[in-house]
């Protein structure tokens, strides 16, 4: 299929595939809406299908039927192999320019010179924990990886918990570098079959410690309130939500720095509503979306003004907050791959899935 | 008193039809059977069939998609450690459900095929049927409150003073867990909450079949009532429970949300296919997660018609 | 004059079973005819090809001289009274009975005075509002027989229709209908294995075997002159003398038939060239007594009246008869 | 032995199992009337009727409650035609298939639903059916059609041959004595049968995540609020009032197949 | 001699139904001892009071001389064949029939022995293998048999046991029955409505109506000497003479009793002063013809012998008797 070169009548709807919590419309909470404007102005329904892994994502775009996907670093290089996605026309997108230069041209979208999707959101694995258990804020990933007594007396054992997706090992390789250099690891998605199994062995450690993996957002905030959750990898979001909802719950980056996500609003390539995709995609740039949703989900917005111009609820210091100036601290998704750049033959995600799965059998 | 005794035939096309497909009772069968035969038969068996193909397949590891070539690949995957745990956890579940669900529902069956009369019989039929189609999720999340550590068992335990028991149990390797609603113990109830009443109608059924004078005799000839349960009811309703266990069975097999909602995070042979046709996009691997149940409930479909438990579906 | 019904060499086999197997057969019009034989003989099978139910495999039946080849039930003249009543269970019986003038597009109020005619007729007027459940087996039977009078059928078949009534209610019955054949002129066309009915009803009774008439005729002609052994015992249960006993007797070399009441036993030593039997046992029946006799390796059965000496199990007795009493028959079988 | 007594262990292991299959759903009653609507506290810090309103005034309630009414209706009614047909000429007739055309409709529910349901799905896929709500209805139809047969075949088997011969013997037609003698005498049959497809339908979640579209049903509405929830006190009112609904039409069933050998709603 | 089953004023009410009403009976060892009776007598009643099916409201049944109060069925040495059998269908033959010695413990092999015999005993042998489904009725009816006779019960209760089974093989069943019961001399107690059946196979019959014994006796006094018109109409299918008709002819204000066999037809021209009536209609049953006739408001019946000359429907003719036929009842009811 031939790239757009101009943007025509509005089909009247565009379908999405995206985390939850990215696409609000006022339903969760009122004041958090940045659908509505669009459709007013375009005529465009807005129809949305989440999905709570990468993994989910890039089956749904497999099997077709939606425009738009906000796929993070570890789908979108997958999806572009597999032609599930077309380039994207920037100069369709007036507001392309606004876009924050380190995410421009990053590796996880943009390939051959091509401009596959615009920029989403990006921001931090945090370390979601509780307040009461922690009196101080945890410094170590350790929390959840070793068995440790907490400060209530008792053991983080049956009270952490672990993502459930292979994407997971690669908090386990972070975890590694840092308190393990012996075993070289230079990136947390690039790892020699030695690497790997040490990091599988981690997670064989911290099965003994987590009673459920989280898989679903709002589940992790139900385990949280009422299965005595006490500490787990997670996303800013569950922690605004839980703190919204008064739980004693607060989250930190500790010292050996966080994976993370940058996401990518990417289009299908049989897109069956492409004037409207090329509208939402300048619709995510120049609109309230960036602030308001910064705030929302606790991320940075691809588009530094938003953190400044006031056009929705963020501010410099919320920007601060989330991390907008760790972007080098944070390890973006990626997908692992056979021909890895730092050490010539890696273990491939098809066995990071596999493999996972055996570890929360007890494998 | 009409002159013929034969009717020269009436006209019309329905009459004419009629007399067609009398003199044709091979036609009426065809005509009978077809749409369902062409749904069942060809869409639906259809359907099974290209599923089960495509696990012949397999699947490109980077981009995902399926490479439409015959392979043994993807069940040698299906046959690696962890995925083969992943089968025999869920066949172990399914079948201590479906145990469970028996003698539960046994005494509550046989009271209503025996005892209950009038208003108590409709009373045992409401009690079955009103939780049969409550619906499903609520009920699942129902006990996602009952069990959770800051739920309602728990509660009682506490208010009971006995979590010290509570604790114990949970203390025990593999069935236990954090609390209950991460245990293995935790999907077994629910499975088995959920699921009762599939087994309490087919044995109630199959009971209520045999006649008053079998048991007479069985005592005649000298059989307490213990031994009478045991040599003669037993045995007769034996149709029944296996009526209910292909669906307790075939139910556990296939789940994909209790284990998920409730559970320890170990996966289901459910939540296997769910995850690899959904999630994962590996239609292969999906495909041949799907054959395990189907040849499972192949045999077991077999064995039951032998037993003539289809009569007491 | 046609006969209403006339089967020309017909047969109906299911696979190998020869259910029916050539027969030939004419029922006049007007005539009380009784199908008797054992279970299995075909007689059902041969009520079904007359109301159409059934396709012969080979030969023609004809109705009142009307081929019936290929007609289906609805466009005979004929209408059945099935052993099991079938009534339906939906309606009440003034429905029941009035499903043929309804089915015939008779108007209601018509259609249910002709229905109350007709349970006059069986004696149950006033029953009409009741379900078929909530009558006894015999008002059953009558409204079964109500429901095929009303279309006033050319011929009546009738299957074993006495078969689930008891004892008495039977009897009571078995003279209302005959009363009701008389009265209506239909033919009718009576199955049963019960062989007093038979005798008792019918102007003529075809005799089954294994899907052939092995005899037809008059219930005297088949009661007192069996023309083969099988009709001997069943209609009679009358004793069949093999031909070498019958020999013996009378020189000459056939089977005989000899009804049980004919049967005369004496003092053993009485006439030591005679027939000697032993007594197996006894059966006191009320109006007579029944005796089992093992004479050689034959099995035979007196039937003694009131006050005749009854012998003890194990004794010996002579035996005898009339020799009228003795029928004999073809050498055949 | 005494018939007419039954031993004190049973009555007990009996009532303890009918509690056990009651306690939670009386668990979803008292939550929706809670006044928290954030966790589920227990025991509830009070009790409000003010949920019922607000479930009222939901018009996503609504929406998937009125498409859940659709999608079961039609396929009880495509069950219905099919599972009669079935019925009719498996009791009618000793055909060499029957035994495989038994098998054939218990397959669809002796299966896992999300063996159905994936077929289907690739089934969809492979001939370029888009979803909608017509593949809703025919995933639900597909399982629904067994409830109906097995009601139909029982009552087939009860209903003795010989009534469709009187009838052609009064002079009724094929179509007449389907109209007057067949029809009226499996209608409560098909009723009960029916209202049980119904019910299976209206609350069927596994199916329909593979063969719907972006379309809510009841059911998918209702994972959705599980999940993400709103307000939860409005899921359970939602639950409650189904299960007071379909009271009805199961009550129902059951006077009509009552003293039949069989027992409605099995083979859910 | 103790009884081998003694009731005393036992009653057995179902609500208002009295089932069984204050009866008093007393069975001898080794006895063939027939109920007979019209349905819903209460005749199964008794049996299952006997069996220990059911508790009496009042009074008391006692086994050789020990009371069976609250004894359950299980602890009774007393074994029933049930009128639908009751074989196990799960079971093949041996096992059903080894179905008493296994809960008595007894091992495999020699319970399979004891069935094998048993099986002999009831003409069986080499049917152990078969499903009770694969059997005949009457092939069931003796597995029913054996299985009960096995346990060497002192008494053996029959329901009905030959009810479902067609007339040539009942007679055989009724003749093996009877000598298998004087070979074991075990008690039989047996229940029936056919009063046939009752009187050739009973030593002593026990005449049941509504709950209550209304004679007991052997079968020739119930059948020539009935007590009350109830026994003479249902036993002897007697003509029950009201007392105005029998005192014009005897003087004596009774009821008689009058076997069909033993009324006379002559010509209506005889005997002016004498009973006069109207044939209603007549049957030829094979050993003689039955005519009914229609006295003043009476219905009687007379069994013609052959050879008499048959009325004709709608004849007149002169009824009489030999002043020793009629039997002479209490003026009673
Ligand atoms: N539809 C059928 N298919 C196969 N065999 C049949 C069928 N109908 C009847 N038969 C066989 O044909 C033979 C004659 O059957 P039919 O019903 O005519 O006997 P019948 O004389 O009426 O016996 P009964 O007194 O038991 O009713 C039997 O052997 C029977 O098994
Ligand atoms: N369990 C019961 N509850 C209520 N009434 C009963 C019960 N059992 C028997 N009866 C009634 O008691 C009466 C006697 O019944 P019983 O079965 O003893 O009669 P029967 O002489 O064996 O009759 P049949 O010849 O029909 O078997 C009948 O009126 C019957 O309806
Ligand atoms: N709730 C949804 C979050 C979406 C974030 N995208 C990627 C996941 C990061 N851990
Ligand atoms: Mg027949
Ligand atoms: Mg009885």
């Amino acid at each position: 299929q031939e790239m757009l070169t101009e943007i025509g009548e509005g089909e009247g709807q565009v379908n999405i595939v995206a985390w939850p919590g990215y696409i609000e419309r006022g339903e969760t909470d009122a004041a958090f809406d940045w659908v509505t404007s669009f459709e007013e102005a375009t005529g465009c329904k807005v129809n949305v299908k989440t999905a709570n892994t990468s993994d989910e994502m890039v089956a749904l775009m497999n099997e077709g039927g939606f425009d738009l996907v906000t796929a993070s670093g570890d789908a979108s290089l997958r999806m572009i192999a597999g032609k599930r996605v077309q380039p994207v026309n920037i100069s369709l997108i007036p507001s392309w320019d606004s876009v924050d230069d380190r995410l421009k041209e990053a590796p996880w979208h943009y390939v051959g010179g091509m401009h596959y999707g615009t920029p989403y959101m990006w921001g931090p694995n945090v370390l979601m924990y509780n307040t009461e258990a922690f009196p101080e804020a945890p410094t170590s990933w350790s929390v959840v990886f070793e068995e440790t007594t907490l400060a209530d007396g008792e053991s983080n054992k049956g009270r952490v918990q672990a993502y459930d997706g292979p994407i997971h090992i690669a908090d386990a390789a972070n975890y590694l570098m840092f308190h393990k250099p012996e075993l070289g690891i230079t990136s947390p998605y690039e790892l020699n079959q030695e690497q790997y199994d040490a990091a599988l062995d981690l997670l064989r450690g911290q099965r003994e410690l987590v009673s459920r993996y989280w898989h679903d957002a709002f589940i992790q905030i139900d385990d949280f309130k009422n299965e005595g959750m006490v500490a787990s990898g997670s996303w800013p979001f569950q922690v605004n939500l839980l703190q919204a909802d008064g739980a004693p719950v607060a989250s930190v980056i500790p010292e050996e720095g966080a994976t993370g996500w940058a996401d990518t609003t990417m289009m299908h390539v049989d897109s069956e509503n492409p004037n409207c995709s090329y509208m939402w995609m300048e619709h995510t740039l120049s609109s309230n979306l960036q602030s308001d949703l910064s705030v929302w989900f606790g991320a940075n917005p691809s588009v530094p003004d938003a953190c400044t111009d006031g056009r929705g609820m963020q501010t410099a210091e919320g920007c601060t907050t989330n991390g907008m100036d760790d972007f080098e601290k944070i390890k973006f998704w990626q997908t692992p791959v056979s021909s890895c750049e730092s050490q010539g033959e890696c273990v491939p995600y098809y066995r990071w899935v596999s493999d996972y799965i055996g570890v929360i059998g007890g494998r | 008193m009409s002159e013929h005794a034969i009717d020269p035939g009436r006209r019309g096309i329905l009459p004419a039809l009629s007399d067609l497909l009398w003199r044709n009772p091979r036609l009426v069968i065809l005509l009978l059977l077809g749409p369902p035969a062409l749904w069942l038969g060809i869409v639906y068996l259809g359907a099974l069939f290209a599923l089960l193909a495509q696990s012949f397949f397999s699947i490109d590891e980077f981009s995902g998609l399926i490479q439409y070539e015959f392979t043994l690949k993807t069940y040698r995957e299906l046959f690696t450690p962890a995925n083969f745990d992943i089968i025999l956890r869920t066949v172990v579940m399914a079948a201590s459900v479906t145990i469970a669900a028996a003698i539960v529902a046994f005494p509550i069956a046989y009271y209503a095929a025996r005892y209950a009369r009038g208003k108590w019989k409709a009373l045992f039929y409401l009690g079955v049927m009103l939780p049969l189609w409550s619906s499903y999720l609520v009920k699942v999340y129902s006990w996602k409150l009952i069990l959770a550590k800051e739920g309602i068992l728990n509660w009682l335990f506490e208010t009971l003073h006995l979590s010290w028991l509570l604790n114990a149990y949970l203390a025990i390797p593999v069935v236990g867990g954090n609390s209950l609603s991460v245990s293995a113990t935790g999907t077994f109830l629910v499975f088995l909450y959920v699921w009762l009443p599939f087994m309490v109608l087919p044995i109630q059924a199959a009971l209520e079949r045999v006649p008053a004078s079998m048991l007479e005799a069985s005592g005649d000839l000298g059989a307490t009532p213990g031994q009478t349960f045991r040599h003669v009811l037993l045995p007769l309703a034996l149709p029944g429970v296996i009526a209910g266990s292909i669906f307790t069975f075939s139910l556990t097999l296939g789940d994909y949300i209790i284990p998920q909602i409730v559970g320890t995070s170990r996966r289901f042979i459910g939540q296997a296919v769910y995850a690899y046709q959904g999630t994962a996009g590996n239609i292969p691997l999906a495909a041949a997660f799907a054959v395990v149940p189907i040849v499972i409930m192949a045999i077991y479909l077999w064995a039951a018609k032998r037993m003539g438990a289809f009569d007491a579906l | 004059m046609t006969a209403a019904v006339r089967f020309s060499g017909v047969s109906r086999h299911y696979g190998d079973v020869r259910a029916v197997d050539d027969v030939d057969l004419s029922i006049a019009e007007g005539e009380f005819f009784a199908m008797l034989g054992p279970s299995g003989s075909g007689k059902t099978t041969c009520l079904r090809l007359i109301a159409g139910f059934e396709q012969p495999t080979a030969g023609e039946v004809s109705i009142f001289g009307e081929s019936a080849h290929g007609v289906p039930p609805y466009r005979r003249h004929v209408n059945t009274v099935f052993q099991d009543y079938a009534l339906f269970p939906h309606l009440n019986v003034i429905d029941n009975v009035s499903y043929g003038p309804m089915i015939a597009g008779t108007p209601k109020a018509e259609r249910h005075r002709a229905a109350e005619d007709a349970l006059e007729m069986v004696a149950l007027p006033g029953y009409g509002s009741r379900k078929p459940s909530e009558l006894s087996g015999g008002q059953r039977q009558r409204v079964a027989l109500a429901r095929a009078l009303i279309n006033r059928p050319r011929v009546l078949l009738l299957d074993e229709p006495l078969g689930a009534l008891d004892l008495k209610l039977r009897e009571q019955m078995q003279e209302e209908l005959k009363a009701l054949q008389r009265k209506l002129g239909i033919t009718f066309v009576f199955v049963t294995h019960d062989q007093g009915e038979a005798l008792s009803m019918a102007d003529r009774v075809a005799v089954f075997n294994a899907g052939k008439i092995v005899q037809i005729g008059a219930p005297e002609d088949v009661y007192y002159r069996p023309e083969v052994p099988f009709v001997a015992d069943f209609v009679g249960s009358s004793n069949v003398l093999p031909p070498h006993l019958v020999a013996k007797v009378t020189g000459q070399w056939r089977h005989g038939a000899l009804r049980p009441e004919a049967v005369r036993l004496g003092d053993a030593g009485l006439g030591a060239d005679g027939l000697h039997a032993t007594v197996h046992s006894t059966a006191f029946l009320g109006a007579a007594t029944r005796v089992s006799l093992d004479l050689e390796d034959l099995s035979m059965v007196a039937l003694l009246p009131k006050g005749a000496r009854i012998p003890q199990p194990g004794e010996q007795v002579h035996v005898s008869w009339a020799a009228e009493d003795l029928h004999m028959m073809e050498a055949t079988e | 032995m005494h018939s007419d007594r039954a031993p004190l262990a049973l009555k007990i292991a009996a009532a303890a199992g009918l509690a056990f299959m009651h306690l939670p759903i009386l668990l979803i009653f008292v939550y929706a009337f809670t006044t928290e609507d954030k966790s589920y506290q227990w025991p509830p810090p009070g009790f409000t009727t003010k949920w019922i309103g607000v479930t009222w005034e939901r018009p996503d309630v609504w929406e998937a409650l009125s498409l859940s009414l659709k999608v079961a209706a039609i396929s009880t009614g495509i069950a219905l035609v099919l599972g009669t047909l079935c019925a009719a000429a498996v009791s009618r007739t000793r055909f060499f298939g029957r035994e495989v055309v038994s098998l054939l409709v218990i397959l669809p529910i002796a299966l896992p639903g999300i063996i159905t349901g994936i077929s289907l799905r690739s089934a969809f896929h492979l001939a370029d059916i888009p979803f909608s709500f017509w593949t809703i209805v025919l995933g639900h139809a597909t399982f629904c059609v067994v409830v109906v047969y097995n009601n139909a075949v029982a009552r087939f088997r009860r209903t003795s041959g010989s009534l469709i011969e009187a009838s052609m013997d009064l002079g009724a037609d094929g179509f007449q004595t389907f109209r007057y003698v067949i029809l009226p005498n499996i209608a409560t049959a098909l009723l009960a049968g029916g209202m049980l497809a119904f019910a299976l339908s209206f609350d069927e979640v596994i199916v329909t995540t593979f063969t719907a579209g972006q379309q809510q049903t009841l059911p998918i509405w209702m994972l959705e609020e599980l999940v993400r929830p709103r307000e939860r006190p409005v899921t359970n009112v939602v639950a409650m009032m189904v299960a007071l609904v379909t009271l009805l039409p199961i009550l129902g069933a059951y006077y009509l197949t009552r003293g039949t050998d069989t027992v409605a709603g099995q083979g859910k």
